[in-house]
């Protein structure tokens, strides 16, 4: 469906650049939009129509205006026909989204091999889609996984010295286990004392972690670190905490639980009160820190008063991804004085930096891969002006503590 | 009443210009081909689901099962063993029917919603395997495959050509004596075991038949999509299998055929027009059960002979 | 020679002796009558023969040949056809349909490569439905056809398989007059002209004594009496049990 | 006057079946509905019973119009039915089929009552409907049918699959509860001969039209009456 | 292997069996009893969720009370619901295939996921945790939280009343009887058209039931009810259809295997309950509380 653009006002219209096409600017997105992952869709929707009607109100790009259709990543099958369909039969000339891994690597052959447009990928986290792949039109704005989990591991080795046992669980797919792979590997060369228990995965949508949390209980860790998304970060909060998995732990980290969807899930009820929870993300919507950083700050109100509730991380990746085209297009046409090619977006988004609500990004020319801060934080319950629990006691890892070098990864590829 | 002569030609006629039309849909766009190219399969597979179902009176839950026998055999074999195009191809073939005679033979000697749930169980068993198995890609499936001639439009004709000729093939086979006895064994199982019908060897055969010509869709629909993942053996492609079958009209060869481009065409138009597209399809279907329980295609045979 | 034979069959159901060691015969080309009161066993007895259900004990011959517990399409290939109490054929299918599975059925034919209505078939079809007056019905299903043809069509199909003996439960029940004598001239013609031995279970007396070269009597899963039409009718425990 | 049929028409599935029947039914009448297979006669049983609604016309019971009234409303009023095939529940024993017809546990005395019309029945009540044989399944319709005391019996076929003894008992049964004042319309489509004595009254149907109205033995005796109901 | 870890293990077991099987009695009475295959049984379950949610989060803001309200309110609001379908749609089904109740049932499960979407959002939500104020018993270093207690407790009572209903009580033989053989017992003085739609009630308030149990414990989402479905299928083909018992048996052998392969067997999780399924199905064809299908003789 489509993002309908406002009406672009007059003043916009008159000053009409040369050999910019006066057609309107189509953008193909892909979330997940049905089923039991449709919260992500909404979310860049309700992104993506926030920045579409900055820019339009403001004269587009280059003067044409933007549009942005979607389809639904949870039509399994048809994934790539779908996007090509964006491509071929309604005319977008560039393409944004992706939430699962597994599509996204599906998507790089068609998109580098067949479609030749320049996609910029906002969610999905797997560390072989730049790592592996010598990528020519495709682009990562968000975070990955690896930078968070070697950030997760310096964390520990600083600050929770004490460790000695440590449990895990991940979603039962390729990105639990390189989550895994990756923080357990760095802690290893940070703390080679510990013990792991054998890694424990839980399928996608698990309802019921109790066995899970026995298990654990029954090896005694102190620090259990869990990869698990979503809904599923959220329950396995809720339970652990009535099967007294918080008494007997001191810390619980996940890569992924500073998500305000999953806060909001998880609310200040479930937070445990004895062992420390600390969460890290793609973005939190505090950081960088609206006082210093307005930009952020902006993002946040201007959020917070479209749709009452505070920004989650993939709204903030999808409207920097429109706004870092927006960047490279116009970058271009500088250099050109043309509409530019594929070729010449693709030029200029290698080294761009572009100020995101998370801070500022930079593009590796070598990799495609957009860089910027890690942040952890502490589960903290009954934040006042909150309705959900934040993060407190911010840590923050520059990225060139955490990033590998380009092409540089823990997981195997291929 | 038009006399039988008129009504064979009338329905020449319609084929003839399907046919024609659909050699003519590179013209209409690259997506355009792409559609009806991946139509053209989900009916190829509905269609042999329906010489189990509509046929032989086995409703099959898992069926998408031999679509991803079909398509991961022919990737596994590209990708892994480096085979061309042409072998992949026959192995997936072979494959599929292995699957089918085994799979086939633990399950017809169930009926009704019993063999429907056993053939779900064995979908979902194999989704597991899939999921779990790294050689075959685990969860990320197997992608990057290289399409055949490189373009579209070529690969959409060996779709076409491969998709009809199985049509006929399977056309040819409800004709034939085999077809009858399959006919038979759904109407009437336990006379038929008195006209000295093998019920479960019948069975068999059409379970084994539907296999190979599922598994004929899902190779040919790795190579459209250059890539395949579990997704594909979820029970709920399998339920696309069925509805399909049902929008179109299981009782009319073609019906199938029908329900798979009406699908297509309309799960495409719904999802492009709004975000609730599934609850579009969800309305259209209870709306074929409640005024067109024949089919699309069944109805309109059922129109024009009343006519 | 003995078309068909039972010897000393037994089958219970729990305490229920439905058959209780019964041992009868069927000459070749004769019409034998299976009679006798609700419960008696008579389609136990029948189902025994044809396969559908084991028996406890005994054996049973077909043309000499043992044919104890092998199933009933293995039986229908050794010359064994029967038909139902309740008619039953293929529902969908037409007339003649009904009539060509079974053709192909019987000669071997059933394959993805031989048309189903090779005319081979075809013809025999045809001339079948034509001695059982069907072929006129040919192309009806037999949801269009009335209670009496349906029977018909279901005796017609059991005659396609090229039986040597055919067992026919109550095939007049439910007829009305007319299509009682049609029925009655098919049974004849069946042994007449086409030389099937036939072994009938039947309630309708009159049918019976018209038709029956033999009647055998069952009573409690026994057999009672055996004898021509003259005799049973005049036997005394006959009287008692069955025809009060 | 217990029941009533005034040009019924009734139509199933496109297909004009009935085609203005009229009939009735009078108090302690036995009455008798003949025609050949496909005539008609459990379509007009059904219209009655209400399993079937007609598209024009009205039905009448117990000098009620009951055109709109459900089935089960119909059997509470006092309709019994015996339907054609039997139709006995194979799951439950013939002593729960019973009970359903009655609508709970039958007192000791009314099993007595029934028992007495089919006394065969005792043999096999606590065996399950589905391993019944035929004749058996068919006494226990009909017991299944008297089981509430209806004021209207509607017996479809009753005598089919019946062994010639057991014929003779239940068409004696039959005549036993015409005379104790209950009413009864037995359809019949083979041997019109056994309802002698038993029918007061006699219907032939044919195509959905009445083409017979009189006695039994006027059809027995007439040949053209027979011409008409069974056709030439 | 820790004794205690299988004990705990097989505990952890009994209380999804407990949820499985409030949804799968509910199957297997519309499908066993009345013959209709209602795929969107597990919307019903997905909707006892959400209602749940509206009540105790919503309305009670996480009180006990909020949880006593919604037990009370809930599961006979979800019956109307699935009577309401009944009457509205799936009547209209009977006089066909089964295949046809499939598919209009499937299109009930994909109106029902959006219109859940539409109604309470596309977000995941979660219920407050309702051991914060029932807490929990120490077992070794192992927790055993009073709500899954009352959730085995309730399993088991809902068993109890279900098998007493359908065993000893006249109206639970109606019943199997107006689903063999509906006409006649209609002609029997039965209104059986409101038998169909107690049992749908019943049926659809079971499964309700079984949402506003579960979600206490899990995560509401639209599409919730997609993977209960097929379970609740797999544990009535083991079972055996339109057994209650059978239902008890197949939740309790799918819940305890299911959570014991997670424990000591995990590569075995997905395909756990399908391989019982299958082996179940391959020696008794018709599981193992089922009466043979009836064959025409
Ligand atoms: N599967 C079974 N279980 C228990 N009893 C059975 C079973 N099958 C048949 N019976 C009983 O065995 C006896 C013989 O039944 P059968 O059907 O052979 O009688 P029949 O002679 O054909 O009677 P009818 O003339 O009424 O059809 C009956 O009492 C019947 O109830
Ligand atoms: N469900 C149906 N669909 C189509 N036609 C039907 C249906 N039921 C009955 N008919 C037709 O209605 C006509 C009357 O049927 P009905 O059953 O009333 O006859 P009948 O006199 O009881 O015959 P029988 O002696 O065979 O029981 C028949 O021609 C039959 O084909
Ligand atoms: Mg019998
Ligand atoms: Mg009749």
């Amino acid at each position: 469906y489509n993002l309908a653009p406002k009406p672009t006002p007059e003043k916009a219209k008159a000053g009409k650049l040369p050999g910019v096409p006066s057609e309107p600017l189509k953008i193909g997105g892909m979330w997940f939009i049905s089923g039991k992952f449709g919260t992500y869709g909404d979310m860049a929707k309700k992104a993506l129509n926030m920045a579409v009607e900055e820019i339009n109100s403001s004269g587009g790009i280059l003067g044409r205006k933007v549009e942005v259709t979607l389809k639904d990543e949870a039509d399994r099958e048809n994934v790539l026909k779908n996007i090509r369909k964006m491509v071929e039969e309604e005319g977008a000339e560039f393409l944004i989204g992706i939430d699962s891994s597994g599509d996204v690597l599906k998507l790089t052959p068609v998109v580098e091999n067949e479609l030749h447009v320049v996609t910029i990928i906002t969610h999905a986290a797997t560390p072989k889609l730049t790592a592996c792949n010598n990528l020519h039109y495709m682009f990562r704005i968000s975070m990955y996984e690896e930078p968070i989990d070697i950030a997760a591991a310096k964390l520990v080795a600083e600050k929770f010295k004490d460790v000695k046992k440590i449990a895990s669980i991940g979603p039962d797919y390729a990105y639990g286990y390189d989550s895994w792979a990756i923080f357990s590997n760095a802690l290893k060369k940070l703390l080679p004392d510990v013990t792991w228990m054998e890694p424990m995965y839980s399928k996608l949508g698990t309802e019921d972690f109790s066995t899970y949390i026995d298990k654990m209980l029954s090896y005694g860790p102190d620090l259990v670190f869990s990869s698990l998304w979503g809904g599923d970060a959220a329950t396995f909060v809720k339970q652990a905490n009535s099967k007294g998995l918080f008494d007997s732990i001191k810390y619980y980290l996940n890569p992924m639980l500073g998500a305000t969807d999953t806060l909001k899930a998880i609310g200040d009820g479930n937070v445990p009160a004895k062992a420390e929870v600390w969460g890290s993300g793609r973005y939190w919507f505090l950081y960088p820190p609206h006082d210093v950083y307005p930009l952020n700050k902006n993002f946040v109100n201007k959020f917070k008063s479209k749709y009452g509730e505070y920004p989650p991380y993939v709204s903030a990746t999808s409207y920097t991804a429109i706004y870092a085209l927006k960047a490279a297009i116009e970058k271009a046409y500088v250099a050109k004085g043309a509409w530019p090619s594929q070729d010449d977006v693709v030029a200029a988004l290698e080294g761009l930096a572009i100020a995101g609500p998370m801070g500022p990004v930079a593009i590796r020319n070598e990799d495609h891969q957009g860089v910027y801060s890690v942040f952890w934080g502490k589960l903290k319950r009954g934040a006042p002006n909150y309705p959900h629990p934040i993060l407190d006691d911010l840590q923050i890892f520059d990225f060139g503590e955490v990033f590998p070098a380009p092409k540089q990864t823990y997981v195997k590829c291929g | 009443m038009q006399s039988e002569s008129e009504e064979v030609s009338f329905e020449q006629i319609a084929i003839a210009v399907g046919i024609i039309l659909l050699a003519l849909v590179p013209l209409a766009g690259r997506h355009m081909t792409h559609l009806v190219a991946s139509a053209l399969l989900l009916s190829l597979a509905a269609t042999s689901f329906n010489l189990l179902f509509g046929y032989t009176g086995l409703l099959s839950f898992g069926h998408a099962l031999f679509w991803g026998v079909g398509g991961y055999t022919l990737a596994v074999m590209m990708s892994r063993f480096g085979l061309g195009y042409v072998e992949s191809f026959v192995m997936a073939v072979i494959m599929s029917a292995v699957f089918g005679a085994v799979i086939g033979f633990l399950c017809v000697r169930h009926t009704r919603i019993y063999f429907a749930i056993l053939t779900l169980a064995f979908g979902q068993m194999f989704y597991g395997v899939a999921v779990k198995w790294d050689f075959l890609g685990g969860s990320d499936g197997i992608y990057g495959l290289p399409r055949p001639f490189n373009t579209l439009e070529l690969y959409y004709y060996v779709i076409l050509a491969i998709t009809l000729a199985s049509l006929f093939i399977l056309y040819k086979i409800t004709r034939s004596s085999l077809g009858l006895s399959f006919m038979a064994v759904r109407d009437n199982a336990f006379r038929a075991k008195f006209i000295g019908l093998d019920v479960s060897r019948v069975r068999l055969t059409s379970f084994i038949i539907s296999s190979i010509f599922s598994g004929v869709a899902g190779a040919l629909y790795v190579l459209l999509e250059t890539a395949i993942s579990p997704e594909t053996m979820l029970w709920t492609h399998s339920a696309e299998f069925v509805f399909v079958t049902l929008l179109g009209g299981p009782r009319v060869f073609l019906g199938p055929l029908v329900g798979g481009f009406i699908y297509s065409f309309l799960a495409d138009v719904a999802m492009s027009a709004t975000e609730y597209w599934l609850l579009v399809i969800g309305v259209v279907l209870v709306a074929i059960v409640l005024f067109f329980p024949h089919g699309v295609l069944g109805y309109f045979l059922k129109w024009r002979e009343k006519r | 020679m003995k078309a068909l034979e039972t010897r000393n069959l037994r089958k219970y159901f729990g305490n229920v002796r439905a058959v209780d060691g019964v041992s009868i015969h069927v000459d070749q080309g004769e019409i034998v009558s299976l009679v006798g009161p609700n419960g008696a066993g008579k389609t136990t007895l029948l189902n025994l023969i044809s396969g559908l259900i084991k028996p406890d004990s005994g054996e049973v011959y077909l043309m000499g040949e043992d044919i104890t517990g092998k199933s009933p399409n293995q039986l229908v290939s050794k010359g064994l056809a029967r038909c139902f109490q309740i008619s039953n054929v293929f529902e969908d299918l037409t007339v003649l349909e009904n009539l060509l599975v079974a053709i192909h059925s019987i000669s071997g034919t059933i394959s993805m490569t031989k048309r189903l209505d090779d005319s081979e078939a075809v013809e025999k079809a045809m001339k079948i439905l034509k001695e059982f007056n069907l072929d006129v019905k040919a192309h009806l299903t037999p949801k269009e056809l009335s209670h009496g043809d349906r029977k018909l069509l279901d005796v017609a199909i059991a005659y396609s398989l090229n039986p040597k003996v055919i067992l026919l439960d109550e095939p007049t029940a439910a007829m009305s007059y007319r299509e009682k004598k049609t029925t009655v001239g098919v049974i004849k013609k069946l042994r007449d002209q086409l030389r099937v031995t036939v072994l009938l279970v039947e309630h309708d007396l009159d049918v019976v004594y018209e038709v029956s070269d033999r009647i055998v009597v069952m009573h409690q899963g026994q057999i009672l009496s055996v004898g021509t039409p003259e005799e049973v009718r005049e036997d005394p425990k006959v009287k008692e049990v069955y025809l009060g | 006057m217990i029941a009533k049929l005034e040009d019924v028409v009734v139509e199933i599935k496109g297909v004009t079946v009935l085609r203005g029947v009229n009939l009735e039914v009078r108090e302690g009448e036995a009455v008798a509905l003949i025609g050949r297979n496909g005539a008609g006669k459990t379509t007009t049983i059904k219209t009655i019973m209400g399993l079937l609604r007609p598209k024009s016309g009205r039905v009448y019971l117990l000098d009620e119009d009951v055109t709109q009234k459900p089935a089960h409303e119909r059997a509470n009023m006092g309709i019994g039915y015996v339907p054609e095939g039997r139709r006995i529940i194979p799951d439950l024993t013939a002593l729960e089929n019973l009970e359903i017809a009655y609508g709970g546990k039958v007192p000791e005395d009314l099993l007595e009552w029934v028992l007495q019309f089919v006394p065969d029945l005792k043999r096999f009540l606590d065996r399950k409907g589905l391993y019944l044989s035929g004749g058996e399944q068919q006494m226990l319709a009909i017991a299944r049918g008297l089981i509430r005391k209806p004021k209207l019996l509607l017996l479809d076929e009753p005598l089919e699959g019946l062994a010639p003894k057991i014929t003779a008992i239940v068409t004696k049964t039959l005549k036993q509860i015409r005379d104790e004042g209950f009413s009864m319309l037995i359809s019949e489509s083979g041997i019109v001969k056994r309802l002698e004595g038993l029918a007061t009254k006699a219907y032939g149907i044919d195509r959905g039209e009445i083409v017979y109205e009189g006695s039994l033995e006027g059809i027995l005796s007439d040949e053209k009456a027979r011409s008409r109901i069974w056709g030439v | 292997m820790d004794p205690g870890l299988i004990l705990v293990q097989t505990f952890n077991g009994l209380v999804y069996s407990s949820i499985l099987f409030l949804v799968s009695s509910g199957l297997t009475l519309i499908y066993g009893i009345m013959r209709v295959l209602n795929l969107a049984h597990g919307s019903l379950y997905m909707v006892g969720a959400y209602l749940g949610i509206t009540v105790v989060l919503y309305l009670m803001s996480g009180t006990p009370l909020g949880y006593l309200l919604a037990f009370l309110a809930v599961p006979p609001l979800t019956g109307l619901l699935g009577a309401a379908l009944e009457r509205g749609l799936i009547r209209r089904t009977y006089e066909m295939g089964e295949e046809y109740q499939l598919l209009l049932t499937f299109g009930l499960i994909l109106i029902f996921d959006d219109l859940v979407k539409m109604i309470w959002g596309p977000a995941y939500i979660n219920f407050p945790d309702p051991n914060a104020f029932l807490g929990g018993f120490r077992f070794g270093e192992y927790k055993i939280p009073v709500y899954h207690i009352l959730l085995i407790a309730l399993g088991f009572s809902v068993f109890l009343v279900l098998w007493a209903f359908f065993s000893k009580t006249f109206t639970g033989k109606v019943m199997r009887a107006a689903a063999q053989d509906s006409e006649v017992v209609e002609a029997m003085g039965v209104d059986v058209s409101k038998i169909f739609v107690y049992s749908f009630f019943l049926g659809s308030l079971l499964s309700g039931l079984g949402g506003i149990s579960a979600g206490p414990l899990y995560t509401a989402s639209p599409g919730m009810g997609t993977d209960i479905i097929v379970y609740s299928f797999a544990v009535i083909v083991i079972g055996g259809m339109g057994s209650v018992p059978g239902a008890l048996a197949g939740s309790l052998i799918v819940g305890v295997f299911r959570s014991l392969a997670i424990a000591f067997y995990p590569q075995m999780e997905i395909v756990v309950v399908f391989v019982i399924m299958a082996l179940v199905l391959l020696v008794k064809p018709t599981g193992l509380f089922g009466a043979p299908e009836f064959e025409r003789r």
